[in-house]
């Protein structure tokens, strides 16, 4: 059974594709910011950004669920594909692709009310829960794989900007997770967390790539490496390198990849 | 059947609309909602609105249309009549429709049977009278040609409002079937109903443009009027406003210029006065007070905007302009005789400021609050003080809608009346010196449009071309502002 | 520490924080300015304030009282009913003409003993024009009582009034042609004996217009119904509209030709004078629409039009200050644009939207000039509405406009009616207004 | 509708509502509605049909004129009933405490307020700062006229009545002639206002005249009758020519400033809006407008010819054109 | 000469006291966040705070420059000494103490302002700048410590809320270094900064170091070793051990601190 399961996983790693960029080019009015990348990622896998501050990754990240969308300068070219369908397609609702790609901001941004509601709210514009009792439970559960439940139980009533940074960047994480997604958009999700915060959500993250995809931009290559199946690396805009995180963290190709993981640009 | 009952059940209709599809898309996601495109309700909304905004539509359509077609129809009977007295068809079609409503209310009243409105020969029956009894006005007495037209207009009326009914629960029924049919687990019934409440939003937005549309096609037909009877070139470019009575042969001066500049003369000392105290008292409020005093003085403040502007008037002529004329007038304490009369620019200037301190102070006041803390904390981080602060991070970022405020407060200035009536006078004068006496547009629309003088010579007319030059020029000042907002809008985050 | 010191690098010697440098002092001069013209200027705003509330309680507050007379008339038969049948519609042929000889013959009765020069006939001058008629409609009421002698407790005139308050003096009655000093003199002993006495005015807070001859019994209740008629349509329809105008604009109309119109024609509304209003309600709404004159409903409609500018403006201006992160972590969850507008973005922006709505409707409810046109202004003494539809639906006139007609009317008395129907609105307005004041603090937070 | 909707003048509107007050009071009618928005606005409203929607009556205080009656006739308005009630006094009254203002003369004003007047024989820009400086009996104080803004029809009437009758006087007007001026020129010369601080206009009603002369005790403003008999405490009022201005002086038409007021019924109305016939009748029956009814108490010059106007009423006697 | 200044430093380093706590609790109304906090921070040196998140690290970090003040529900007790001198005196201006002291938030908030502003807001206000040529070069130089010059050096007209996250934090960094504080709190000053970028902070922290007092929040570890010379180590609103970086890292005293490092409690 554990091998089906195993084997299972291994083959949907490698064949189907759930996100798939072609030619994508982002402008912030003048400023280029992602240069014709493409970029195929795969379903139930952990894919990683990584690269220099500013080199584009959030930018391409808020592209998948069209967040970008919001920002009146920023312009998309190219396609993006989820589950074969293009998501800059005119019938495509933005809200129903952000249900299913869900996404955590680099920068933490809890709602002005209570860490209950911060997390409900999700389950409850998609009907998640049936009642007061199924939402408890979300919400619980979401607080619980976001590392915060026991910080938080005793205060579900308190507003969400009461937390510290580093609650606040998990109270975000479980109000993600919350809703589901298929695919979880994860922008610096450990930036302001312990290590051994961190580490419980890596293994949040673990556990959603059994369902889901999850990519997630890091500046930590050790965290790139623990949680990863595949990595990407943008440099001044462009996808330079994109490949197993194995491949790229022993044997990258390009040698700005190389300089980065060494630490020699940045 | 009344069209409220017809509302009525329309809108029961949504109700049993709402219910049913909600039902149905439970159903189809086998009772579990997480199968479904959206929540429950909006399949419930959704239903609910097919069912009654179609139909709602109809009937008003319904009611605009069916007496044009009608009255078209019914004016042939009449044409002839017309043509014999020389009278409009218009004229006659009213007492038609007149005859007919009042034959109506005779018959709901028990007046009149049906069969006796049949029966009624304008030759015989003194129908003007008839009516008259239960409320009636006729201008004349009724022709048999308008009886027999008032009759079929009854006829036809009655035929159009039994389809009418017809249709529109017809309508509904079908809007309530064919939405109910479509409603599956996979319908998308969140972005319709979005795209009906967008629709709403879109309708409130351009009532605006209705009610400009509005004030432009209530004003510009007497505009019309006015500059055939006076020449437009003398309107905008005359330097004296001196109308006299049309009765003894003209000699008006009408020209523009003199109110113009009192208008944006007391504006500007209003502004002068309101925004910077407004300004600084929305700053102390938000940023110093102790949240009691700021819960006390913000709607102590709001109560200066709901003081009747009669007071303000009053307040000027009694008690603002007599301190003035002591300071600067001739005798006064500074001793420069600058100011003869209670009554003048500064005065209304300074007291409609007054009124205005609450727009500039409450509203900002809200904008600045909304400004996030963490604006404040990384400027207080860096040494700076409050009020530094305040200056130069917090007013930057509460620009637009400080701006909105002002433009708020400018407007109220130029509409304002009372205040200018009784505060600046009523001699419209081309001055820079603040102490005199002057007037502003709004003010002479007023009068004129409430005096004496005939209301089809140009002194009474004149008062539709200064309303519609103001608004003209205001547009001008708000599309100037617009532009300058968008220059310099800054957006945190 | 030894003599070999380096130079230190710092740019800036250490200084002790609790003695403050020059350069701080002067910083905070300029802060203690800054906060000082802050207060300067709310108390600027709160000392206009309570000057002119000041100026209005004092001229105000004589209206909330009323001087009285308790007489006892003879309802004469043969005055009343000449046939004797108590037949009600001969009874009411009677005007109140007819009854002016039994007010005097019981004035008469009353000042027996009291020393005066006044002749008989003048006596009524101390009475109000509208004793007449409350006593004849208590006859209509009661047939039976007449020829009997009934206690009645009639309004005095407005001059004797005046003189109870004070504003009349005997030196102002030497050239009027009203009432003599003679009549004061007998009002003093009859204040003595107590058939005179000033008491609390209800009639002012409940009741109707008065003509111009008869201040002391004019009241502001009617008018303030029709204000409230008024109101609950601004209410209802600006606030809705001003909102979803104001969404759809800042939300989620494209930049384009189309919207920078419609924001443009808002403002510019903002500063369409009233009276403009006025000729186009009259145009719209009883021209085309064919509502009925000097009603409610009509000029509800108007302000509803003449307010929401204001409402938008303010409305905008405090969605534009909700920052982005909060939309962008509603929408990151998937909630569609209309979910992240109406979940959060409304709710902050909620204490701006209350703000324009009570200046909004402060400005509605003292706005008189586009009522003149749609016969709002004017000797409207309707009776109270029998009805919701009937408050909207019969004539009535509206608190400003009953104040400015008061202010206008020749009789002083008619000035500190006009003053005291000021405290009531203004009472009016707070009460309206405080349930959207307690809301706007619940509403106000920082993030 | 069953009440009777009046509109119009603010100078008839007073009266109107004794009226209206005591019709409610004596009949079983609903208390009639009498707006208040000037001869204009009411005239304006009056002619715009016939029907429901539109009032009954129009108070004016002057005559409807020509253009008025066509536009009416164009809307359908053509049998209208002229009802004259009786004339407003217009008096010139100052502070009670200030110069004794007590008897002028045409000419006085007219030398006061007129841009240019006669000065030793000669026609020159107004000169006069004081009273006295053309008139030794007036009080020695600075000249300050409070006059009705253009907007008035009394302005209309102290224009003609008393500022071209001064210039008459004075000999200006023929200077006027002999300086070159046609007829009709110096006709309307003769009928102008000096606008600077000398004068001051009112736009406002009386109350807000009253405010100012209490405010400036040279002032001497213009008033109604009826309003000057109502505040008698604060102002004390001038003869003019020698005429002291009363309800009796004015009606024998002794004393020259006065004008006549006027209700406009729609004819079509009548038999139509219950009581409007009946409020017509009481507005001028004898208990009402005559010399001792309360409208004459209140201030109103009654009409003389009284009964020809009740006789008009109840023939529904309508104005020919 | 050299060998006089290390000296020097190295004395001042183990005795002059820039900052000494005491006592120090903080209540955000009834939330008791930090308690009973004694440290004394020694001049021209690192101490870097270390904790799990929600810990206290950020609230007494706040407390040292007032910036507590702002907050409506906190409460300050005890007594906190720069130089001596009771911070929370009567007499003392808390403004001249945040020139004094600066601080690097968690959150980056640059101003609705052009980058250039941003940068010359703190001598601007300060007066350090005796014309626009001076203020240029401040500006260049704060931007070029923070790490962010080549990056903004063309666009300095362009707004700092259209910068990345990394690019904002410098930008915020940049800043606070341009007023030249004494002292400079930095609250995880590298949470989204790649390596590169990371390295060139640290190396700018290092650079502080010579003349001023740093006090560093950091999650990583290896940041608080590699910079640090002092530690403090906050647990649930405690001070559970503070001492050398070496020492702390090597041989903690509390068994808490131990389980931390070694990953063990978050
Ligand atoms: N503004 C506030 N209002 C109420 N409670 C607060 C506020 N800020 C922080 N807290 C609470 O105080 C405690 C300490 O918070 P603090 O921000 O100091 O933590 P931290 O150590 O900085 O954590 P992190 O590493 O996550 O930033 C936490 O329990 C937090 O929830
Ligand atoms: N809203 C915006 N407006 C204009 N330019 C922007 C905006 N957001 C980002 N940029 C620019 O686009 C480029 C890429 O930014 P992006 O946020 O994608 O970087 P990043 O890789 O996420 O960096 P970091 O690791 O620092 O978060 C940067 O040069 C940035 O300055
Ligand atoms: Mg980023
Ligand atoms: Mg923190
Ligand atoms: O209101 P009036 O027309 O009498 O000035």
């Amino acid at each position: 059974m554990e091998d089906l399961a195993y084997m299972d996983r291994q083959m949907s790693t490698e064949q189907d594709i759930k996100i798939s960029a072609k030619n994508v080019q982002v402008y912030y009015a003048d400023n280029h910011a992602i240069k014709d990348v493409n970029v195929d990622i795969a379903d139930k896998t952990v894919t990683a950004f990584i690269g220099p501050s500013g080199c584009g990754k959030s930018t391409f990240l808020r592209c998948i669920n069209r967040m970008n969308d919001t920002i009146d300068v920023c312009r998309v070219e190219g396609a993006i594909k989820i589950d074969g369908e293009d998501i800059y397609d005119k019938r495509v609702d933005p809200v129903q692709l952000r249900a299913k790609v869900g996404m955590v901001f680099q920068k933490p941004n809890p709602f002005p009310k209570s860490i209950y509601d911060n997390v409900a709210y999700g389950p409850r514009i998609h009907g998640l829960a049936k009642n007061r009792a199924e939402l408890d439970d979300i919400v619980e559960k979401a607080l619980r794989r976001g590392a915060i439940w026991d910080e938080v139980k005793d205060r579900l009533d308190a507003p969400g900007t009461g937390l510290s940074g580093g609650q606040q960047q998990r109270l975000c994480i479980a109000r993600a997770v919350a809703t589901e997604p298929q695919v979880l958009l994860m922008d610096e999700p450990c930036s302001a967390l312990d290590p051994i915060a961190t580490a419980q959500v890596e293994e949040l993250i673990d556990e959603l790539r059994q369902n889901y995809s999850v990519v997630i931009v890091t500046h930590s290559m050790q965290q790139a490496a623990r949680v990863s199946q595949k990595t990407a690396f943008f440099h001044l805009g462009n996808l330079v390198e994109y490949d197993d995180t194995d491949k790229i963290f022993t044997n990258p190709e390009d040698e700005r990849t190389e300089s980065y993981i060494s630490g020699r640009i940045g | 059947m009344p069209n409220t009952i017809l509302i009525l059940i329309v809108l029961a209709l949504g109700v049993i609309g709402f219910v049913l599809g909600r039902q149905r898309a439970m159903a189809s996601a086998g009772g579990n909602s997480r199968n479904l495109h959206s929540l429950p309700s909006y399949y419930g909304y959704n239903v609910a609105c097919a069912t009654t905004l179609p139909a709602m539509g109809l009937l008003i359509l319904w009611l605009l249309v069916q007496p044009l077609i009608i009255n078209s129809s019914v004016s042939g009977l009449v044409s002839d009549q017309a043509s014999e007295e020389g009278a409009s068809l218009d004229l006659i079609m009213s007492d038609v429709r007149r005859v007919a409503d009042g034959l109506d209310t005779a018959v709901e009243t028990g007046v009149l049977t049906e069969e006796e409105v049949e029966a009624l020969d304008a030759e015989q029956d003194d129908i003007r009278d008839l009516l008259a009894g239960v409320g009636f006005a006729l201008g004349s007495d009724v022709t048999p040609s308008t009886l027999e037209a008032a009759k079929s207009y009854r006829a036809m009326n009655e035929v159009g409002d039994t389809w009418k009914s017809v249709f529109v629960i017809a309508t509904a029924l079908t809007g309530l079937l064919v939405s109910w049919r479509m409603t599956n687990k996979d319908f998308r019934a969140r972005n319709v109903v979005e795209q009906g409440v967008l629709a709403i939003l879109i309708f409130a937005a351009s009532i605006a443009i209705l009610t400009t549309l509005g004030i432009v096609l209530s004003l510009i037909f007497n505009t019309m009027e006015f500059f055939r009877l006076y020449p437009a070139s003398e309107f905008f470019f005359g330097l004296s406003w001196n109308p006299s009575f049309s009765g003894r042969g003209g000699g008006s001066e009408l020209g523009i210029l003199p109110l113009l500049w009192g208008t944006l003369y007391i504006s500007l000392i209003a502004l002068i006065v309101a925004v910077p105290i407004g300004l600084f008292a929305a700053i102390y409020l938000s940023e110093y007070a102790s949240k009691p005093v700021r819960s006390v003085a913000k709607p102590l403040l709001e109560v200066l905007a709901g003081i009747p502007t009669i007071v303000y008037g009053l307040f000027a002529l009694l008690t603002v302009g007599p301190l003035l004329v002591e300071v600067f007038g001739q005798k006064g304490f500074l001793g420069v005789d600058w100011m003869s009369g209670g009554t003048a620019v500064m005065t209304a200037g300074l007291v409609m400021g007054i009124m205005l301190i609450p727009f500039v102070s409450s509203l900002s006041d809200d904008i600045i609050n909304a400004v996030p803390q963490s604006m404040r904390d990384g400027s207080l981080g860096l040494g700076a003080t409050h009020s530094e602060t305040v200056r130069q991070v917090i007013l930057p970022a509460a620009l637009p809608g400080i701006v909105g405020a002002i433009l708020l407060a400018a407007s109220r200035a130029i509409g304002e009346t009372m205040i200018v009536v009784l505060g600046a006078g009523a001699a419209a004068r081309l001055s820079m010196n603040p102490f005199e006496a002057m007037t502003t547009v709004t003010a002479k629309i007023v009068s004129q449009l409430t005096g004496d003088s005939d209301f089809s010579s140009p002194e009474a007319l004149v008062a539709f071309a200064l309303g519609i030059t103001l608004f003209v020029i205001t547009l001008g000042l708000n599309i100037f502002a617009l532009y300058i907002v968008r220059k310099y809008r800054e957006q945190y985050e | 520490m030894t003599d070999t010191t380096v130079t230190p690098v710092s740019a800036k010697p250490a200084k002790s924080i609790l003695e403050i440098d020059a350069r701080t002092k002067k910083r905070n001069a300029a802060e203690k300015r800054f906060k000082a013209y802050g207060i300067a200027a709310i108390c600027v705003g709160l000392f206009f304030l309570v000057a002119l509330l000041w100026a209005i309680i004092q001229n105000g507050t004589p209206a909330f009282t009323q001087t009285y007379v308790t007489l006892d008339v003879e309802l004469l038969e043969e005055k009343l009913d000449k046939t004797g049948e108590r037949d009600i519609e001969a009874i009411k042929k009677v005007s109140t003409f007819g009854y002016k000889p039994l007010i005097q013959n019981a004035l008469v009765d009353a000042t027996e003993g009291m020393e005066t020069e006044i002749e008989d006939k003048n006596l009524a001058k101390l009475l109000s024009d509208s004793a007449a008629a409350q006593i004849r409609d208590y006859v209509i009421a009661n047939p039976d009582q007449i020829g009997e002698t009934v206690e009645f407790t009639v309004l005095a005139s407005s001059r004797v009034d005046g003189y109870l308050k004070g504003r009349v003096t005997r030196e102002d009655l030497a050239r009027d042609k009203n009432l003599s000093p003679d009549h004061l003199d007998l009002i003093d002993q009859m204040v003595e004996d107590g058939s005179v006495e000033r008491i609390f005015n209800w009639a002012f807070i409940t009741g109707a217009d008065a003509s111009e001859k008869r201040p002391e019994s004019a009241g502001i209740g009617v008018s303030m119904i029709g204000s409230f008629f008024m109101m609950l349509v601004v209410l209802i329809l600006a606030l809705p509209i001003g909102v979803a105008a104001s969404i759809y604009l800042e939300e989620f109309a494209p930049q384009n030709r189309f919207t920078d119109l419609i924001e443009v024609n808002i403002s510019n509304l903002a500063a369409v004078p009233s009276i403009v209003f006025g000729i186009l309600g009259l145009a719209v709404f009883i021209q085309f629409a064919h509502l009925p004159q000097s009603a409610p409903i009509v000029g509800g409609l108007t302000l509803t039009l003449m307010t929401l500018p204001t409402i938008v403006i303010s409305t905008r201006a405090s969605l534009k200050a909700v920052p982005p992160s909060i939309r962008d972590a509603a929408l990151g969850v998937g909630a569609s644009k209309m979910q992240t507008v109406f979940h959060h973005v409304l709710p902050l922006a909620m204490p701006g939207i209350l703000t324009g709505t009570i200046i909004g409707l402060a400005q509605a409810l003292g706005e008189t000039a586009p009522l003149l046109l749609i016969g709002m202004v004017g000797f409207i003494a309707s009776n109270y509405p029998e009805g919701v539809a009937s408050g909207f639906l019969d004539p009535n006139s509206a608190m400003p406009a009953q104040i400015y007609e008061w202010a206008k009317r020749a009789d002083p008395a008619y000035y500190e009616r006009a003053w005291g129907g000021i405290i009531v609105l203004l009472v009016f307005l707070l009460t309206m207004n405080i349930i959207a004041i307690i809301l706007r603090r619940r509403f106000e937070r920082r993030w | 509708r069953d009440n009777v909707q009046v509109a119009g003048s603010s100078t008839v509107l007073p009266y109107a509502s004794i009226v209206a007050e005591a019709f409610g009071e004596n009949f079983d009618f609903p208390t009639p509605v009498v707006e208040s928005g000037g001869s204009s606005a009411g005239l304006k409203r009056f002619c715009e049909g016939v029907g429901e929607n539109t009032i009954d009556i129009a108070n004016a205080s002057r005559a409807i004129r020509e253009k008025e009656i066509v536009a009416c006739a164009e809307a359908g308005v053509t049998d209208i009933i002229e009802v004259r009630i009786g004339y407003d006094g217009i008096v010139f009254a100052s502070q009670i405490d200030g110069p004794e203002y007590t008897a002028f003369t045409q000419s006085d004003l007219f030398n006061a307020l007129a841009p240019k007047v006669m000065v030793d024989g000669e026609l020159v820009d107004n000169p006069h700062t004081k009273w006295s400086d053309f008139n030794a009996d007036l009080p020695d104080a600075e000249i300050l006229a409070f006059i009705p803004g253009t907007k008035h029809g009394t302005r209309e009437v102290f224009e003609e009545n008393v500022i071209a009758v001064g210039c008459e006087e004075t000999g200006a007007h023929d200077a006027m002639i002999a300086g070159g001026m046609s007829e009709d020129e110096a006709e309307d010369a003769c009928l102008a206002v000096i606008g600077d601080g000398r004068s001051v206009d009112i736009d406002g009603d009386y109350t807000e005249t009253l405010a100012r002369i209490d405010a400036n005790s040279n002032g001497i403003g213009v008033f109604g009758l009826a309003f000057y008999e109502n505040n008698t405490d604060k102002l004390k009022v001038a003869t003019m020519a020698g005429v002291e201005p009363s309800t009796e002086s004015i009606s024998t038409g002794e004393y020259p400033v006065s004008r006549p007021l006027f209700f406009y019924i729609k004819a079509a109305h009548i038999g139509v809006i219950p009581g409007l016939k009946e409020f017509a009748e009481f507005f001028v029956a004898d208990e009402i407008a005559g010399p001792d009814g309360p409208l004459a108490e209140y201030g109103l010059v009654s009409d003389p010819a009284l009964a020809d106007t009740q006789m008009m009423i109840s023939d529904e006697q309508t104005m020919t054109n």
